[in-house]
């Protein structure tokens, strides 16, 4: 036990990120019914700037790097990188958001609370060194989610993107928390490095540890839509109010693979010749499954939902590569997929019009005749999603197969790159329509960008193509920080 | 009293009535409450009678009541792919013994030390609450926060939006 | 400094600037960009080159690391030496004269500015995959190359035929993609770097297991790029393009990407004979084929697709047969005369007011002289009559495959008598006889016919351009002697298709009939080019669509009824079936699928894995 | 009950657990496949308090009195989901919740 109840100055600047956020939603709840109606709208604005601050504050927070809180926390570039991530989504999101919400008439302070308050939770589990903290991480992060995807609590496919998310997450979680009773019980501590000496010592009988291995694999495959886990995925991003999906395919799955990573490269380090079989195969399936079913789908939703399991997949190649360039490349390929993702859910969000109408393939028809810049940012998007070079996307899968490579799992590469071959056609799909098609009635009653949607594409394309152009300089940070001591 | 825990467990989850299976919940919760108190765990026991068995099972029956449909009865209360589940559940049950058989061959963990004082009381537990966990304790409230929040703007009527 | 890097960005600068204010430009503003940025930059090629003098060893110039992973580095590096200069002379040269010619042929079409900007933007990749200096560098033109390819193709966007075979080029370019792509990761592997200069030197040392495997797969995406069998199936339906589109991607420049970068990696393919003799083998059997698809095509553009595809084929029996120098020989002159007979057919074409039929042509040689007669210039030089072009370039790949195995020559020849056949076939049956069809032909106007001249003059002469001397510092001549018995017999071939054909179309029109029926099924197989594209759909494209739409677009009972029809469609669907079961809509479903999997898991975790311990 | 062994304490709470399991996939009302949930969670919360009093540690409580602080918020936040679902579908049959698919 400390000696001060007290944390020192230090641990509070790590934890700053947390702590503005906190405090922004906070006031956010506080200033709204102090507001008039007009002086509300600028609640987006100030959520912004309290996500920008929080974005400071943990470039900051790097400078003193360490452990906070009783070994509670720990800030390393590991950590760094993924809240700068979460962060970064949250901005996009908050840009994407503010139109969507005037247009549908929904705009609330709650919404921007709950947002605030599911990247407080994803920067937790960034920067989660305990399993405890994992676990409130997790949750913090789930349960904001959870309303966020009902948010619009009249429409009857939110509601049940809301229900299905949230009775599968609840279930996967209660999973993962029988994984971490039996960490406890095996380890006799549930902070990660000790759990990880335990391990590899081989003080911790190896059937429990092998079991509680399994049970929270199966939580976090499931928050991250690795398969056998994928299921509740397309069905709450198609249901999901376009922002709010757009945010679950990047945010809390970027932070999930970031405590997936920390957990499975420290505390169950010792056993990875036992786990990474199955990572193996759920790359695979995840990436068959996702690819294949997104194939024939009509909804542009639904067909970003299922290509996101296929991503999920390449990045568990990453991850079953089990060395430092693959936990480089999981972290540049997030980057990017965040990005690109983030990108192509906006252009949706635009296009869909009042009440999310318009949302099938054949409806972006002729666009890039109607809005040629609005296009060029989705053709960006697409191309990096197929993994043509000079996007982020090629780098990344660049990276991850080129890991795949180093540890000798020739066939998953092989595999995979196949994959991606079988993904261009999908992807293809909507390039043709939007370029070579006459507009339809859809793109011809567009109206016009808002300013807010306009940053939520100006910005991944110009990530994107920074990331393509020069990927050092991510790269070099992702390589040094994806070490765990 | 393990058994009374397993016999009403499973009671929950035949019964056709939900009101029914929340009063058996209410009794498993009660056993387990039991439980706590013979592992040494006085305060967990404690919030276990007042938070569980007190708040959140009145919750939810409130809102059983609250949306109370007579017609729910009637129908078959299992899926037609119950016996798949049915297997699923033999399987985690087969879980049940391997976990057993895993602490089996732990050196340590044969036999509870009868001579070890309780840890469970409710200083140690203050202490460690905003000691060590103080951060945690801290996030639990922001976790509560959000819960709050996001109740709010689920039930609330439409009305009430701007 | 030469600042290379102006030699690419002079044309992405025309594509920025077309393609963002193209709209609001005049015409003639759009034709100035496009074309001042493609002649400035064959400008900046001739004085580069010209400042550069004897280029013994490479030139390379550095910019910047682009990215450093590990021990990995890779810069923006560009380089030159004898091989790129030969390249970029043609692709910038030759890009040029297609460019002044498309000014004259796109005129009355849609779209005039976005066209221009693809073009450019296509010149840009083509020129970045010549001059980089690394596989990646190669890689990203060799990705933008299709890309803008497939947008060029695609151009006529409410021909549904178009958008199709842009769809199909993109594919099939992506299992070629996936060779490459796959290639690359090895060779970053093995070698640690992916510069040619550490690369090439290093091959020797290497196990020639792993150099065949990359040889192997860089060859696939070589096959996929240059269209050779089987993934040649693209490229004459990419002839559904404009014509200044097929003269200068699917004719002269991209499609030798593939030639190109073989003969790039010869130090991979010289240490990995299997590699090398596949690449023999793959030539000589696309070169074969694709002549006997030619001889029987109605389309004109057609004919010279099957011709393009055959041509490239003797590219890589040139390259197979280790006589790197004589492919790239011929890629030059073909670039030449296949540009020259790509953009005389679209003069044809233009003339007949878009009419592509051969049987409905004829008598055209009083009609439009200019285009006859330059576009007989490029008959001589594929037909391999000596002096011109063809002929220089195609000896050096016969008598190098003579030396590398008999026999391989002999079906060379062959392949020559058909090709002098079927382009002798395309010319009798455009120019002479008497008019079929009611068209009035009109002349295409100066600015089509001077790049036509320019060319013919290239094809006639062309062939004294000494490119394997030139060449001789990166790929040593082979001693193959210059034997005359072997020249006199390929050049006899040449001059028996001429006869042959001369025979059938214009002596004798109804020969070729007759011939015809004689020969009944084998026309009929010919004629449908071999059915492999109804193979192909029947066997890969129609399961795939026809399983997964049934699967999970219709209920089980339309399923079961198609099903039952199509035994492949039924295995299609029933993993698709497989995917509906698991995405039922139904929570309870899929939590059963949660503690399924999570029970696999465990026991693989839990179970399986305590034997590794 | 001091001689129990640990282990007895483990299987009852996997037993728990797997009954949890089985409702989940069992039931057809929202409401029961909620608490099926909590079932789950408390099935967890005897582990941890198991392993605790075998420990003679402080931590097994700690976790478990969080997992109580997640249930009431899960508590709130399922039952607030569960009645919009109820509001636009009048229904509470999960099986029914089933237009989003394929």
């Amino acid at each position: 036990m400390p000696a001060s109840l007290w944390p020192s100055w230090a641990e509070m600047l790590r934890f700053l990120p947390e702590i503005i956020l906190t405090v922004a939603g906070t006031l956010i709840m506080m200033l709204e019914p102090v507001l008039g109606s007009r002086s509300r709208r600028g609640l987006g604005q100030f959520a912004l700037a309290g996500l920008s601050a929080a974005l400071a504050a943990a470039v900051v927070a790097d400078g003193s790097p360490g452990p906070a809180f009783s070994n509670m926390l720990v800030v390393d570039g590991f950590a760094t990188f993924f809240r700068v991530l979460v962060l970064a989504v949250g901005i996009l999101t908050v840009c994407s958001s503010y139109p969507y919400l005037n247009r549908e008439g929904a705009s609330s302070g709650e919404y921007w609370a709950l947002l605030l308050f599911s990247i407080t939770g994803q920067c937790v589990m960034a920067s989660a060194n305990e399993l405890i903290m994992v676990f409130i991480g997790i949750e913090i992060s789930s349960i904001s989610s959870y309303v966020l995807a009902g948010y619009l609590r009249d429409d009857k496919r939110a509601n049940e993107a809301a229900l299905k998310y949230f009775l599968l997450g609840s279930f996967a979680t209660a999973f993962l928390l029988y994984g971490i009773a039996l960490v406890y019980g095996a380890a006799k501590s549930t902070n990660l490095a000790v759990v990880r000496a335990a391990v590899e010592k081989g003080e911790a009988p190896l059937l429990l540890v092998g079991i509680a291995a399994a049970l929270m694999f199966v939580g976090f495959a499931f928050k991250v839509s690795g398969a056998p886990f994928q299921m509740w995925a397309p069905d709450v991003y198609q249901g999901a109010p376009a922002p709010v999906s757009a945010f679950l395919s990047a945010g809390p799955k970027a932070a999930a693979f970031a405590v997936f990573l920390r957990v499975f490269m420290t505390a169950f380090q010792g056993v990875s010749d036992r786990w990474a079989p199955v990572v193996w195969i759920s790359a695979l399936l995840s990436m068959s499954i996702g690819n294949f079913a997104a194939l024939r789908q009509s909804n542009l939703k639904r067909m970003l939902a299922y290509s996101s399991i296929a991503h999920a997949g390449y990045v568990l190649v990453a991850m079953a590569a089990r060395s430092q360039s693959g936990s480089a490349a999981v972290m540049f390929y997030l980057a990017a997929y965040a990005l690109m993702n983030m990108g192509a859910f906006a252009v949706v969000a635009h296009v869909a019009g009042k009440g999310e109408r318009y949302v099938e393939i054949q409806d972006l028809a002729g666009l890039a005749q109607r809005q040629p810049l609005t296009a060029a940012a989705l053709a960006v998007f697409l191309l990096s999603l197929i993994g043509v070079p000079l996007t982020g996307g090629f780098f990344g899968k660049f990276y991850i197969f080129k890991a795949a490579l180093e540890s000798r799992l020739i066939w998953l590469a092989v595999l995979g790159l196949l994959n991606s071959a079988v993904a261009a056609y999908y992807y293809l799909r909507i390039l043709v329509v939007m370029y070579m098609e006459e507009p339809g009635e859809v793109t011809n009653g567009l109206g016009p960008l808002p300013l807010g949607l306009k940053a939520a594409l100006a910005m991944p394309v110009v990530g994107l193509l920074v990331l393509g152009i020069f990927p050092s300089g991510l790269l070099d940070y992702a390589v040094k920080s994806a070490k765990f001591w | 009293m393990a058994a009374a825990s397993v016999a009403s467990a499973l009671l929950a989850v035949t019964r056709k009535n939900p009101v029914h299976s929340m009063l058996w919940v209410l009794t498993l919760f009660l056993h387990v409450a039991g439980i706590f108190l013979l592992l040494g765990a006085e305060f967990l026991a404690a919030v276990q009678v007042i938070v569980y068995a007190g708040a959140i099972l009145i919750f939810y029956i409130f809102v059983v009541m609250l949306l109370d449909l007579p017609d729910e009865e009637a129908r078959p209360r299992f899926g037609k792919h119950w016996p798949l589940a049915a297997a699923v559940g033999l399987c985690f049950a087969a879980l049940a013994w391997l976990v057993r058989a895993g602490t089996g061959v732990a050196p340590a963990a044969t036999r509870l030390a009868a001579e070890g004082p309780p840890r469970g009381g409710l200083s140690a537990i203050g202490m460690a609450l905003f000691g060590p966990f103080a951060l945690p304790f801290e996030m639990a409230s922001l976790l509560l926060l959000a819960a709050i929040v996001g109740a709010v703007v689920l039930a609330r009527r439409r009305a009430a939006g701007p | 400094m030469q600042h290379l890097w102006l030699i690419p960005v002079l044309p992405l600068l025309g594509f920025l600037l077309n393609g963002l204010f193209g709209r609001r430009l005049a015409k003639g503003a759009v034709t100035a960009i496009a074309l001042g940025s493609v002649l400035l930059s064959f400008a900046w090629v001739v004085k580069t080159l010209v400042g550069l003098g004897a280029l013994e060893t490479a030139y390379i110039e550095r910019y910047f690391t682009w990215f450093q992973s590990g021990d990995l580095r890779v810069g923006a590096d560009l380089s030159v030496d004898r091989l790129t200069a030969v390249m970029l002379l043609v692709v910038t040269g030759v890009g040029s004269l297609i460019h002044i010619y498309a000014v004259g042929y796109m005129t009355h079409e849609g779209g005039y500015y976005r066209f221009f900007a693809y073009l450019n933007l296509f010149m840009f990749f083509m020129l970045v995959l010549v001059l980089g200096a690394n596989f990646l560098l190669l890689f990203v033109g060799w990705e933008g190359v299709g890309l803008c390819s497939y947008l060029l193709i695609g151009f006529y966007f409410l021909k549904k035929s178009a958008t199709d075979a842009g769809k199909k080029a993109f594919i099939v370019n992506r299992i070629g993609d996936f060779g490459f792509s796959l290639a690359m990761l090895l060779i970053v592997i093995t070698f640690g770097s992916l510069d040619f200069g550490a690369v090439f030197p290093a091959a020797a040392s290497k196990p020639e297991s792993t150099l065949t495997l990359i040889g192997l797969l860089l060859l696939l995406g070589a096959c996929g790029k240059s269209a050779q069998a089987p993934l040649y199936v693209w490229l004459p339906d990419a002839m559904e393009g404009p014509t200044p589109v097929s003269a200068l991607i699917h004719a002269a420049t991209m499609v030798t990407a593939g030639v190109y970068m073989v003969a790039r990696s010869s130090a991979i393919y010289l240490h990995a004979h299997a590699a090398q003799e596949m690449v023999a083998y793959i030539g000589l059997g696309t070169a074969v084929f694709a002549a006997t698809i030619g001889l029987a095509q109605n389309d004109i553009k057609k004919v010279f697709a099957y011709s393009t595809v055959s041509q490239l084929g003797y590219m890589f029996l040139g390259l197979g047969a280790g006589a790197f120098s004589a492919g790239i020989f011929h890629l030059v002159t073909h670039a030449f005369f296949k540009a020259l007979l790509f953009l005389g057919a679209g003069s044809v074409i233009h003339a007949l007011e878009g009419e592509q039929d051969l049987r409905h042509m004829g008598g055209l040689r009083t009609r439009i002289p200019v285009t006859f007669w330059t576009l007989a210039c490029a008959w001589v030089a594929i037909a391999g009559i000596p002096p011109f072009a063809g002929f220089h370039s195609k000896d050096a790949i016969l008598l190098a495959a003579h030396h590398h195995a008999p026999w391989m020559y002999w079906v060379g020849v062959l392949t020559a008598a058909m090709t002098a056949f079927y382009v002798s076939r395309a010319m009798f049956l455009a120019f002479f006889g008497e008019p079929r069809g009611h068209h009035h032909p009109h002349e295409s106007p100066p600015v089509m016919t001077a790049p036509l001249a320019v060319l013919a003059l290239l094809s006639l002469a062309g062939g004294f351009l000494d490119v394997p001397k030139f060449l001789e510092p990166l790929f040593p001549l082979s001693e193959g002697a210059h034997d005359f018995a072997l020249v006199a017999i390929s050049v006899v071939a040449g001059l028996a298709g001429i006869g042959l054909a001369a025979l059938f179309y214009v002596v004798k029109p109804g020969l070729a009939d007759a011939v015809a029926n004689a020969l009944g099924g084998l026309y009929t197989l010919v004629y449908n080019k071999y059915f492999v594209d109804e193979l192909y759909d029947a066997a890969v494209v129609r399961p795939v669509e026809t399983g997964s739409r049934e699967a999970l677009w219709k209920g089980v009972d339309a399923g079961l009824i198609d099903g039952a029809a199509n035994g492949v469609a039924s295995i299609a669907r029933a993993t698709g079936g497989l995917l509906r079961l698991i995405q039922s809509g139904n929570i309870r479903s899929y939590a059963t699928w949660v503690v399924f999997g999570s029970i696999l898991v465990l026991v693989a975790i839990g179970l399986v894995g305590g034997g590794a311990r | 009950m001091t001689g129990v062994p640990l282990s007895w304490y483990l299987i009852l709470s996997a037993l728990l657990f797997a009954l949890g399991v089985a409702g989940f996939l069992f039931r057809r009302n929202i409401i029961t496949v909620f608490m099926s949930i909590e079932l789950m969670l408390n099935a967890v919360n005897l582990s941890f308090v198991a392993f605790s009093y075998q420990l003679k540690q402080v931590n097994g409580h700690i976790f478990t009195f969080f997992v109580m602080v997640v249930a009431a918020a899960e508590a709130a936040v399922g039952l607030a989901i569960i009645l919009t679902v109820f509001k636009n579908r009048e229904t509470l049959n999960v099986d029914e919740v089933n237009s989003l698919k394929n």
